[in-house]
């Protein structure tokens, strides 16, 4: 096995090295326009340029403080409506295909409404945003209630548990797995609503300095903002969500569905 | 979705089978908020003890006059849209001057918030600035 | 009359890759399994039983020593050595007749041979009725026979058996013994049977062979001279061959357990 | 639960009742005139627009641009991305370094690539349809490659015991193995997908019902905006109905391997 992780690092290195070189060949090499493909090192200049402008910091700053705006939402509206809505069989059944139905039309198709309804401001950015992650977080914490399996519910009943106790102790519990699920499928769908609106609305944010960019054809810096976008998902996702979904998951084994 | 579909292993390709995962799993999140709350806040402080060497001392009086204030703000490049739109969310912009930006009918509070952006080099009064 | 498995001389370490701690699973195992025999192997947990089967079935390489099956080395895994894992290992997607041909199809045997040699074993196993089923319908029982059909459907020399029965509720597990003894007298199969239960490794096995503790060397081979014919449920009540053999088989065991390295 | 057509008619109808009632709730509201009509159009102003533009035909080319561009991304890179993802999946060597670089354009890809798309592509049809192909075919080749490499060993041993060779490891467990993961993949790609279009269809052409309801808020006509986000949230369910639960039903459900929810 130790072979194999030497192994894999240099694969890492020549891969890495290759596409590189590859990169900044074809960026001076390729016959077009300067701006269609700038080299590696443009991208780095890039990043020193608006690190030492202070833009970079406050893009960055304005689209994480959005996203975890919204996953705070999510986490503590979110869950409570979602198990809320789940917990009786009569407003989970009335609340399921009203919530597919609005979870589908995703943030971003409500925008142009927004639009109209909050104008071109900070405001329909956090509606998108909240909207595009609430009702996933909302559609799979009833999901997760729902589909408790009934043994747990009736063991507990056998025990002279109070309904109280059965949503404290079975019903909460058994659908942690989903809820996981549901805050990470949310944030990935805001994250992606997030960086749309501020491409549409203008708003300082990685979306606005991406697209923005592309007005003034400083393609370097399209790039340097679409690698952070990936990179602060990845960071994200893998600091904060994946722990999330496998603390629920590993704690109980339990395989959803 | 499985927990995969989204995320990846690119930071743990070779992870310690002796640590149990559950232990690690705590670590590397909390130690990631701790980093983050750790970063900001000496920031905020980094800017905050830095923001006075900014501000050309004759401005002093009119600070704690408490009245609106006519500054030229020197910056380190030529302000580029970015820049001109964020002052104006603070005052007047009356012009721009290579990399100085005349800004005007500034209150103090907004003054001392400008001083800490590090990008600003120097704040000192208009009328010097011009000359 | 040449031995139809002979092992000599063998060793195997595990190292682990991040540690590079070296963990001596097996050392000196020396074996010989008769052609036809149906040979059980139990030991304290942690002795290498599993190994040892691995190794045979070609899918571990050993560290060192001799494997020779028909006196031809074992290098890697091959239909000569039919596999039935703990695990079942039968494919989700393919149905039980599907999973019991499979075999069959690998040797590309034609679909009308195939489907004959199927429907034996379905009828062998005890799985009429259920060919058109996916594993997930089936109970963990139902699942072992559907690995042991597979098994023998493909007609192997030697079947290796790594605790097959474990995760099989006690009444389908002596079923499942009884079935197994039933196809050994029919097939006359040279059967290799892990198993940490004593009784069953009694009950089953013409030999027993007791492995030490770790590291896994050959203690002990206990002959059990009952009849394939008289080995029935009524066995295990109350017979005194049978009960010898059972206290002789722990003893060797229960000596073995306190003592891992 | 439900047996035969008429359980069948009960259920529908049984999940039909909330949009009812939401109906009802927002024809009272604009009735009393709660909102002025830009902000909140009645259902029946809405019921007309959207009656108006299916006779004068605009609302189909605008669907048909949309679905259009769903239909041939999805062609196009599922089958791509598959076989791709299964040829890197089997690769040792490589593909433990090749996932991580997929994770990353997995994370990166949609509407983020579109300022690039623009500059390369400009405005118009072959920007959005890149936007779809990427985001389809990075997570579909994401989860075809994780899935594939998550198959337990168990049946390659099982398979190679019988005397397969690598070919029947491939195509007898390796794929099948990985079938929960592709269709997870395939699922995903949709959701993202037809989220990716409409935002790029705002910015950067001029057909579709992402243009048709961005368009319509630079005017104000508030109720073709309700049409077009009634049309995307009525065409996701179908694509989800007509494409995705199909494969899942054929493929993952039958074999009862855990296919995570939505």
């Amino acid at each position: 096995m130790g072979r194999r992780y030497w192994e894999i690092t240099s694969t890492w290195v020549v891969i890495l090295a290759a596409s590189i070189a590859a990169w900044s060949l074809a960026a001076a090499t390729l016959p077009v326009p300067d701006y269609f493909l700038p080299p590696p090192s443009a991208v780095l200049s890039a990043f020193g340029d608006l690190m030492a402008k202070g833009m970079l910091p406050t893009f960055v700053g304005e689209s994480l403080r959005r996203i975890l705006l919204a996953a705070l939402l999510g986490l503590f509206v979110g869950v409570p409506i979602g198990l809320l809505l789940g917990i009786s069989r009569g407003t989970a059944d009335f609340a399921y295909p009203v919530l597919n139905f609005f979870q589908s039309v995703s943030g971003i198709a409500w925008l142009p409404l927004l639009l109209i309804w909050f104008g071109f401001g900070e405001r329909t950015i956090l509606v998108a945003v909240n909207y595009t992650v609430l009702f996933p977080v909302i559609f799979n914490a009833l999901l997760g209630v729902r589909s408790v399996p009934p043994i747990y519910v009736n063991v507990l009943r056998t025990l002279g548990a109070s309904r109280w106790r059965i949503v404290r102790d079975v019903l909460v519990p058994g659908a942690l797995p989903n809820i996981a699920m549901g805050v990470r499928l949310g944030l990935a769908y805001g994250w992606r609503a997030l960086i749309a609106a501020e491409m549409l609305v203008g708003a300082n944010g990685l979306g606005f300095m991406i697209f923005n960019a592309q007005a003034f054809h400083l393609t370097a810096r399209i790039m340097l903002g679409m690698g952070i976008i990936g990179a602060l998902w990845l960071a994200l996702d893998y600091f904060l969500l994946r722990p999330l979904e496998e603390a629920t998951i590993a704690r109980w084994g339990m395989v959803q569905r | 979705m499985d927990g995969g579909a989204l995320g990846l292993s690119l930071l743990e390709p070779m992870k310690g089978s002796a640590m149990s995962r559950l232990v690690l799993l705590r670590h590397r999140s909390v130690v990631f908020l701790l980093v983050m709350a750790v970063a900001w806040g000496g920031w905020q402080l980094f800017l905050a003890m830095t923001a006075p060497q900014r501000i050309d001392p004759a401005l002093q009086p009119a600070l704690s006059a408490g009245a609106p204030v006519a500054v030229a703000v020197t910056l380190g490049f030529a302000p580029e849209n970015f820049h001109i739109r964020l002052f104006q969310s603070y005052g007047v912009v009356s012009g721009v001057r290579g990399t100085t930006v005349l800004l005007n009918r500034v209150s103090p509070d907004d003054l001392r918030r400008i001083a800490r952006y590090y990008w600003v080099k120097r704040i000192s009064v208009q009328s010097e600035g011009v000359r | 009359m040449t031995a139809k498995i002979t092992i000599r001389g063998l060793r195997h370490e595990y190292v682990n890759p991040f540690t590079r701690e070296r963990v001596v699973a097996l050392d000196g195992v020396d074996l010989e399994v008769e052609d036809g025999e149906f040979l059980t192997v139990v030991g304290p947990s942690g002795c290498g039983k599993t190994t040892l089967l691995n190794i045979l079935a070609g899918l571990l390489p050993k560290t060192r020593g001799t494997v020779l099956l028909d006196g031809r080395e074992v290098t890697g895994p091959g239909p000569d050595r039919g596999v039935v894992f703990q695990e079942f290992a039968i494919m989700p997607w393919r149905t039980v007749e599907k999973n019991i041909a499979h075999g069959l199809e690998i040797q590309s045997v034609p679909k009308e041979e195939r489907a004959a040699i199927v429907r034996r074993f379905v009828e062998l196993v005890g799985l009429g009725g259920f060919e058109r089923k996916y594993p997930h319908e089936l109970s963990g029982g139902m699942k072992q026979r559907v690995a042991v059909a597979r098994t023998l459907a493909a007609n192997p020399e030697v079947m290796l058996m790594d605790e097959p029965f474990a995760a099989v509720d006690s009444q389908t597990r002596i079923t499942l013994q009884e079935e197994l003894n039933a196809i050994a007298q029919a097939t006359r199969k040279t059967i290799l049977f892990v198993t940490h239960s004593v009784e069953e490794a009694v009950f089953l096995g013409d030999r027993c062979c007791v492995l030490s503790g770790r590291p896994g060397r050959v203690k002990a081979l206990v002959p059990v001279r009952i009849p394939r014919e008289r080995r029935g449920w009524k066995l295990l009540m109350s017979d005194p061959t049978f009960d010898a053999a059972k206290e002789k088989v722990f003893g060797l065991v229960r000596e073995e357990v306190g003592k891992e390295v | 639960m439900m047996h035969g057509w008429r359980g069948g008619v009960r259920a529908f109808g049984r999940g039909l009742l909330p949009f009812a009632i939401i109906l009802i709730v927002w024809a009272l509201a604009t009735r009393a005139g709660v909102l002025p009509a830009i902000f909140l159009p009645s259902p029946g102003d809405v019921a007309r627009t959207a009656w108006a533009m299916l006779k004068d035909g605009s609302l189909w080319i605008n669907i048909g641009a949309s679905l259009g561009r769903v239909i041939v991304s999805l062609v196009v890179s599922v089958p791509l991305a598959v076989g791709l993802g299964i040829f890197v999946g089997l690769r040792r060597r490589l593909s433990p370094v090749v996932e991580p670089i997929a994770g990353f354009f997995n994370a990166l890809s949609g509407i983020a690539w579109l300022p690039l798309a623009v500059t390369w592509f400009g405005l118009g049809w072959v920007s959005v349809t890149f936007i779809m192909f990427n985001t389809i075919f990075f997570l579909v080749f994401y989860n075809t490659l994780v899935g594939v490499r998550s198959v337990p060993r168990i049946f390659e041993h099982a398979v190679r015991t019988l005397g397969g060779s690598r070919r029947h490891v491939i195509f007898q467990v390796l794929i099948p193995g990985a079938m929960p993961n592709i269709v997870t993949g395939i699922r995903m790609s949709i959701g993202f997908g037809w989220r990716a279009l409409i935002a790029a269809e705002m910015i950067a052409t001029s057909t579709g019902l992402g243009f048709l309801i961005y368009n319509a808020s630079n005017f104000h006509q508030t109720d073709t905006i309700f049409v077009g986000i009634v049309t995307i949230g009525i065409l996701w369910l179908l694509t989800d109905r007509l494409i995705l639960q199909p494969i899942e039903r054929w493929t993952v459900e039958r074999w009862g391997l855990v296919s995570s929810s939505r």
